[in-house]
């Protein structure tokens, strides 16, 4: 029986706790480099440490495999990840709550900003033709959906919600070599505070890289990561005008 | 479709060498019995259990006659006299003789007619549970289907069977078509059947009954859920070949890895006793309607896979009129070949392909199996995987049809789960990717492959010549295969073999033999 | 070998309409000039630096002229007229005019002729140093050797050009024979070319002339130690694209990516100003002995692969015409194509071949040049390295020229140095296992692959023929290529296109037209 | 520059401590699934982790990718491993050497041992025809070797080391699950101990997971593991050979 509270990996046997593992040391090939591999994953609390393989690559680097037992578990009782919670809508729906309750369509701007140029994920989520057989934005009959395209600026995302009335912000980034995509996100967010836009939109980031975790942490509304598809945002959009509706309805009580 | 432009004639007059071949070996057979195969024979009439001191029970009773020197009746003739003597049923009875209550060779003697009778009575009942169990899984695939050729065929060997069934369930979601369970080490040389369920292997699960039936019904249940009948296969070998057969048949095993001369060879078992006892085995494999694993694929582990290329296709021929000999057919015949060319040879694979190519070819109408790399596998594990592909590649490119697919972590241990999986999905995205390319490629005219092809061919050919010439059991002696040289009286389980009585009384080779069996 | 039953004079048709459509084209060449192209003068000339805001030189002079609206004239003028009336050198005089000692269009002015001849002569120096490099390489290559096809093209990218140095020399000693130094995401878009060896980039390294230098010279001693030239590649491509050419060509890069329409449709550089800079690129990557490499493997990462695959033969008849135009021969052409039909397709693998060898025989004579599986590749390393094996085996199966390694961690991140490594040692070794398949294999007369080639051959020509009716800017408009529209008027880069005036000077053109060029 | 002590791994970065592992956790895909793999792996003192890959490879298992960053470095300054110290000779040296020292042939007895049945080692260093190009031990004119095969017991082995009088013993071991290996070779040791025969054969073991070290242990004179040749074992035959002469001639200089 699994023992949530000390879940281990499993290579064959429950709680055997098998690891692999591949890495490069720079330092040439000898008993001692992998002697040093071994040690480096004993280490990590690994257990019956086996280099599996040993390769000189070039003169002063060696590359590894090996593999062990890993000591410890995890408790899988306690975790709980942040996750954008969300109903998935039909389109028919989505369009149908938009009419009903915001009695005009719904403003959305997207972009992969500054110098990202992957255009595909955010393409696969506004364009009309969308991704695996799942239509994009610009097919709903109550979005207006502006894509913006790839490598464009904080300043021209910003002048663009002012121009259509935006309702939400999508941005797209892809390349997170060396975290450029943090420094990105970070800048536009800290524009729009700056500019007192930031309350007034929903804003969700996406890419392969991207966790709800990580764009809650940045300040976005939700984060959307591989496998999105546009019901997902435009249910996670609509959820957000329907939360927000409330909040102005409250509003608007007290003000009575 | 024929690509190589081979000979018919050649081939022909290689299943005729080999016949020859076989027919002289087959005069030994026919004269000995073995202890296990007398032990199968209690165990085809229902005997189970261990005595107090784990021995078998079938193995008491055959012990106890082949000391009194009486086996060359057979066992059946003695317990059935024990039977009309005791009115006792077959299992009854041997725990009477277990606990000395009764000793079968002091009991009078019923009339050899009556005996004869009532062993064909027995035996008749005995066939008729295999052949509901052969239904059985026939009407299964009937009704699931089951997988497409090449069959991803995996193992699992974690040496507990418990493990091994939640191993085999996650294959067969993954995608595997056919489950073996791979015995531990130093089964083969054991010359009985443990018993109950294991759990304590080394790079292999006990076979036993239970074991068998524990992974028959997860197999059954997982089939169901994916909709595709899942083969059970385990190993039909070692000093209790028969035995194995006769669980596997009551088992509804699908597959057994059963080769005429793999015991010989690879565990120096003696070669009068493995002679006979496959045959036994594989009368009963054939009625159960198994498919049968040959080991040829072995070859090329301890000989070279260029230059014994050879040695493996005549031994297939062998194997294949051993099988014959037995009443089974050419869909059962799984007759094993190997892609085992050292990675570092220039156009290695030109060479795989042209044996791949060939195998097929010969044997159009036989479930072939394909073996992937091992011997060349190391401890890297991506290159390994590569290897791997290849071997994929080439068995998609020639149309194989039981594929055991190559493992990345070959080099280093028993697979994990996840080596598995990733090999099933490797495998399967490879069939996918290139399924239709068989039919778009022809191979040039006289090129490389066709005359490599025809080479390998024709050096089959004249080993098998000269085997028909000097003996099989000589050219086991002089090592004509896997490069190991094994004497007629060498190797264990010499002391096994009984040579029969002009009344040795074994009701079911003739039953078997004589249109008993299920594949006419 | 060819294969697949091809008929030429459809082929020539295509080339007669790719000819069209690129004299169209060049019609506004000709007529233009831009603002990288007048620094690539003053780079020809030697002038190098930055000014201490870090602007280069360069860029200083060229705006001072472009905003006082004189650069119709061309930078070559205003330069010389200085030179003569200064005496400085090109360099000393650039620096006068950036620290405003010397304003170049208040100058008085010499003779046309006189400026006219000095430039010339100046030209002529600059050219033979290009010849110098270009003869240098030609000879490393006598002495050295080089990589045999297809040759191991794989990138380095840790965005510090020293690690870069280490990692490419690494590669170098596993196998590859051609190391691209990726460029840091956004360089394209800056119309300057930053300066002096550089240490952070994101995804890529900043293609600078120190940092080419410093790649170049690692790549010569590592050359010498693995006993094989090691060719050198970088980005000839974005804002600066004829700069790029001209200091690859004093460096001595070997490869370029280069193409006539990249910009274009994936940075959004405005057509116009990219059809005159490829244009100048491509006449000095010409004379320089540089390979090019197109772009249009990149299509089918934006649009299907099986229904687009006709467009990337289609563009590649296109490239190649403009590069005829600019003295390149065939065999300096690396039009690029890609292996990227999503992994799930059935027979997949038979439409790569088809396309992989469709574009193997349509230009037979250049060094084509092949790239891996990248959008479907995911972060499943493992499988990852299988879909680069498939690659691998349908390159050695079709014979490409320029192999550009799968990486198994495409999907993750840029090449570690052991994914890297692994790449290697999996294409060595298909390599060296499947050579000699390509000799070995037939298509099946009239079978899936040929067909489907002669299918993707005839769309490209009635693609051609429809865009030599509307045009190629239209076309562009239209989104045929990538499924990417751009407007003649979009995109960054417009406001540096100039009018050439009809005394527009600038010698090099014609010099390295007019048999200047080392191809002939 | 390296700093000998803290040597990490190498991405592509010196000191980036870039790792690669994966590994199966006992229970079903899902987000807590992901957060636990990547828990496990920030357990084990690697940061920046990211789980590149999660897959359920069943309904209850879900298979894992993941990338990190070690922390921590390895002093291989201090690092010694034990290795046989060898000087490998050529053949003739070998054979001239126990020509004029042993003035007999020098015996040996090889064995793959118990349950094992791998003999394409064992074959590889004593059989005539070696491996890859290096002649067996069969082949050396002063040496009398009698390769027994796979799977001999212990006993056998014993018995057949009385009969030739053999200076030295290989074994080969290749199964190695579950320690069966260990279980052998232990075997073995144990009862030469008892026979009172250890201390005067060479005890050699071989096989791909063999290291020195570990032979050592098991109180085995030397081990060899993979791309080991017969002049290897050769030469550390006639090596003691001579340390063991030394100590004879020693005693009985002691004795006089
Ligand atoms: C296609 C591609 C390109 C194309 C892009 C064409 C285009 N117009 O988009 C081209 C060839 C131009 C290109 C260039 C480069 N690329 Co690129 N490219 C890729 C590639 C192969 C596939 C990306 C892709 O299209 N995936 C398919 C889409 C559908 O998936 P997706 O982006 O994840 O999107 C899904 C989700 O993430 C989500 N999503 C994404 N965005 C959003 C936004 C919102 C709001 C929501 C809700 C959801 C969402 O929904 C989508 C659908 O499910 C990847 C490798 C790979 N296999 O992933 C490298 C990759 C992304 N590229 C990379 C690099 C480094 C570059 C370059 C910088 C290399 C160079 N120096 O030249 C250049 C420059 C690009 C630049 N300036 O940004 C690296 C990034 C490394 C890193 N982690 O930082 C990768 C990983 C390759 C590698 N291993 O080196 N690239
Ligand atoms: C060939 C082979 C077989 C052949 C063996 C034929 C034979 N007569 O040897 C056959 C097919 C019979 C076989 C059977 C089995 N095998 Co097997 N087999 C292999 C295989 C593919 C290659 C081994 C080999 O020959 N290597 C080549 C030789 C030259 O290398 P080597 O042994 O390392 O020897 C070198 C050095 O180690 C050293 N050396 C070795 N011994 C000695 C001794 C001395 C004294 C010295 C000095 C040096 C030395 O020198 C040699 C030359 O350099 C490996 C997988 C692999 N690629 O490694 C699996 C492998 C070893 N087998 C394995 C298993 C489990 C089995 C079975 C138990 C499976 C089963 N249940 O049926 C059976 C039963 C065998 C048994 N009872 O032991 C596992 C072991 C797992 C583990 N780590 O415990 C492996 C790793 C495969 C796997 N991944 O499952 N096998
Ligand atoms: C035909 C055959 N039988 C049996 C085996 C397994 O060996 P054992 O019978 O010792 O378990 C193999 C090994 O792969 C084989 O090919
Ligand atoms: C022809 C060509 N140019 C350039 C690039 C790289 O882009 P950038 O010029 O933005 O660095 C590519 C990308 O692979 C390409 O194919």
């Amino acid at each position: 029986m699994i023992d949530a509270q000390h879940v281990k990996p499993y290579g064959d046997t429950l709680n055997d706790g098998m690891v692999q593992l591949s890495f490069t040391l720079p330092i040439p090939l000898s008993s001692t480099a992998k002697e040093a591999a071994r040690q480096l994953v004993a280490n990590m609390g690994l257990e019956e440490v086996a280099v599996a393989h040993a390769e000189g690559i070039s003169d002063t680097f060696s590359f590894f495999i090996v593999y062990g037992k890993c000591s410890h578990g995890v408790n899988v009782a306690e975790i709980t990840v942040p996750e954008v919670t969300l109903e998935v809508l039909p389109k028919k729906e989505i369009d149908d709550f938009i009419r009903t309750h915001l009695n005009r369509k719904l403003n959305v701007v997207g972009a992969c900003i500054e110098s990202d140029a992957h255009t595909v994920g955010i393409d696969a989520i506004m364009n009309i033709k969308g991704f695996n057989g799942h239509k994009g934005l610009e097919s709903y009959h109550e979005i207006d959906a502006v894509n913006m395209g790839a490598q464009v600026t904080c300043e021209e995302v910003i002048r663009k919600v002012y121009e259509v009335k935006a309702d939400a912000i999508l941005i797209s980034q892809v390349v997170t070599q060396k975290n450029i995509h943090i420094a990105n996100l970070t800048r536009l967010v800290d524009m729009l505070e700056a500019e007192g836009v930031r309350d007034k939109v929903t804003l969700v980031v996406g890419g392969p890289r991207i966790s709800h975790e990580l764009a809650k942490e940045l300040g976005y509304d939700a984060g959307f990561s591989s496998n999105t598809y546009a019901e997902h945002v435009a249910s996670f959009l609509v959820q957000e005008v329907k939360r927000k509706n409330v909040r102005e309805i409250g509003k608007e009580q007290v003000n009575l | 479709m024929k690509k190589l432009n081979l000979d018919q004639s050649i081939i022909d007059r290689g299943r005729q060498y080999a016949k020859q071949i076989v027919d002289k070996v087959q005069e030994h057979i026919d004269a000995h019995s073995t202890v296990t195969v007398e032990r199968s024979v209690l165990r085809l009439l229902g005997i189970d259990g261990v005595d107090q001191a784990g021995v078998p029970l079938v193995n008491g009773i055959v012990e106890e006659l082949h000391s009194a020197g009486v086996l060359g009746k057979g066992v059946m003739y003695w317990l059935v006299n024990g039977i009309l003597n005791t009115k006792l049923s077959p299992q009854q009875l041997t725990e009477c003789v277990i606990n000395r209550e009764i000793d079968l060779v002091q009991l009078p003697r019923v009339s050899e007619q009556e005996i004869k009778n009532t062993a064909q009575r027995l035996a008749i009942l005995s066939l008729q549970k295999i052949k509901e169990r052969r239904k059985e899984r026939e009407e299964l695939i009937a009704d699931l289907g089951k997988g497409q050729e090449p069959m991803l065929y995996v193992i699992v060997a974690t040496g507990n069977v418990y493990e091994d069934a939640i191993q085999a369930q996650a294959a067969a979601r993954q995608g595997a078509d056919i489950i073996a369970v791979i015995r531990t080490t130093g089964q083969s040389l054991l010359d009985y059947v443990p018993y109950g369920a294991t759990t304590t292997g080394f790079g292999g699960t006990y076979a036993t009954q239970a074991n068998f039936q524990i992974l028959r019904q997860a197999l059954d249940e997982v089939g169901k859920e994916v909709n595709r009948y899942i083969y059970l296969t385990n190993y039909c070998s070692g000093l209790c070949m028969p035995e194995i057969a006769v669980m596997g048949a009551l088992e509804r095993l699908d597959v057994m890895l059963n080769d005429s001369m793999y015991g010989i060879i690879f565990r120096d078992i003696n070669m009068k006793r493995t002679f006979v006892d496959q045959y036994f085995s594989r009368l009963i494999n054939g009625y159960a309607g198994i498919i049968i694993n040959t080991g040829e694929d072995n070859y090329l582990t301890t000989a070279d896979a260029i230059g014994s290329a050879h040695t493996v296709l005549a031994s297939e021929l062998i194997n294949e009129q051993f099988a014959f000999r037995c009443g089974m057919i050419s869909e059962q015949l799984g007759l094993g070949h190997a892609f085992e060319i050292d990675p570092q040879t220039p156009n290695g694979f030109m060479y795989e392909l042209a044996q791949a190519q060939l195998v097929r070819e010969v044997f159009p109408h036989s479930p072939i199996k394909y073996m992937p790399p091992t011997k060349y596998m190391t401890g890297n594990i991506f290159k390994g995987h590569v290897q791997d592909t290849l071997f994929n590649v080439c068995s998609i490119m020639t149309g194989q049809s039981l594929h055991l697919l190559g493992i990345l972590t070959e080099a280093i241990h028993t697979p994990l789960i996840h080596d598995r999986f990733l090999s099933i999905e490797s495998a399967k995205y490879v069939f996918n990717n290139l399924r239709g390319l068989t039919d778009e490629i022809y191979f040039r005219q006289d090129g490389f492959i066709q005359q490599r092809a025809q080479e390998v061919l024709e050096k089959a050919i004249s080993l098998l010549e000269e085997i028909a010439d000097v003996g099989l059991m000589q050219a086991l002696a002089l090592g004509y295969f896997a490069d190991i040289s094994r004497t007629s009286e060498g190797g264990k389980g010499l002391q096994g073999v009984i040579v029969k009585e002009s009344d040795y009384l074994n009701p079911f080779i003739p039953l078997i033999l004589k249109g008993g069996n299920g594949n006419d």
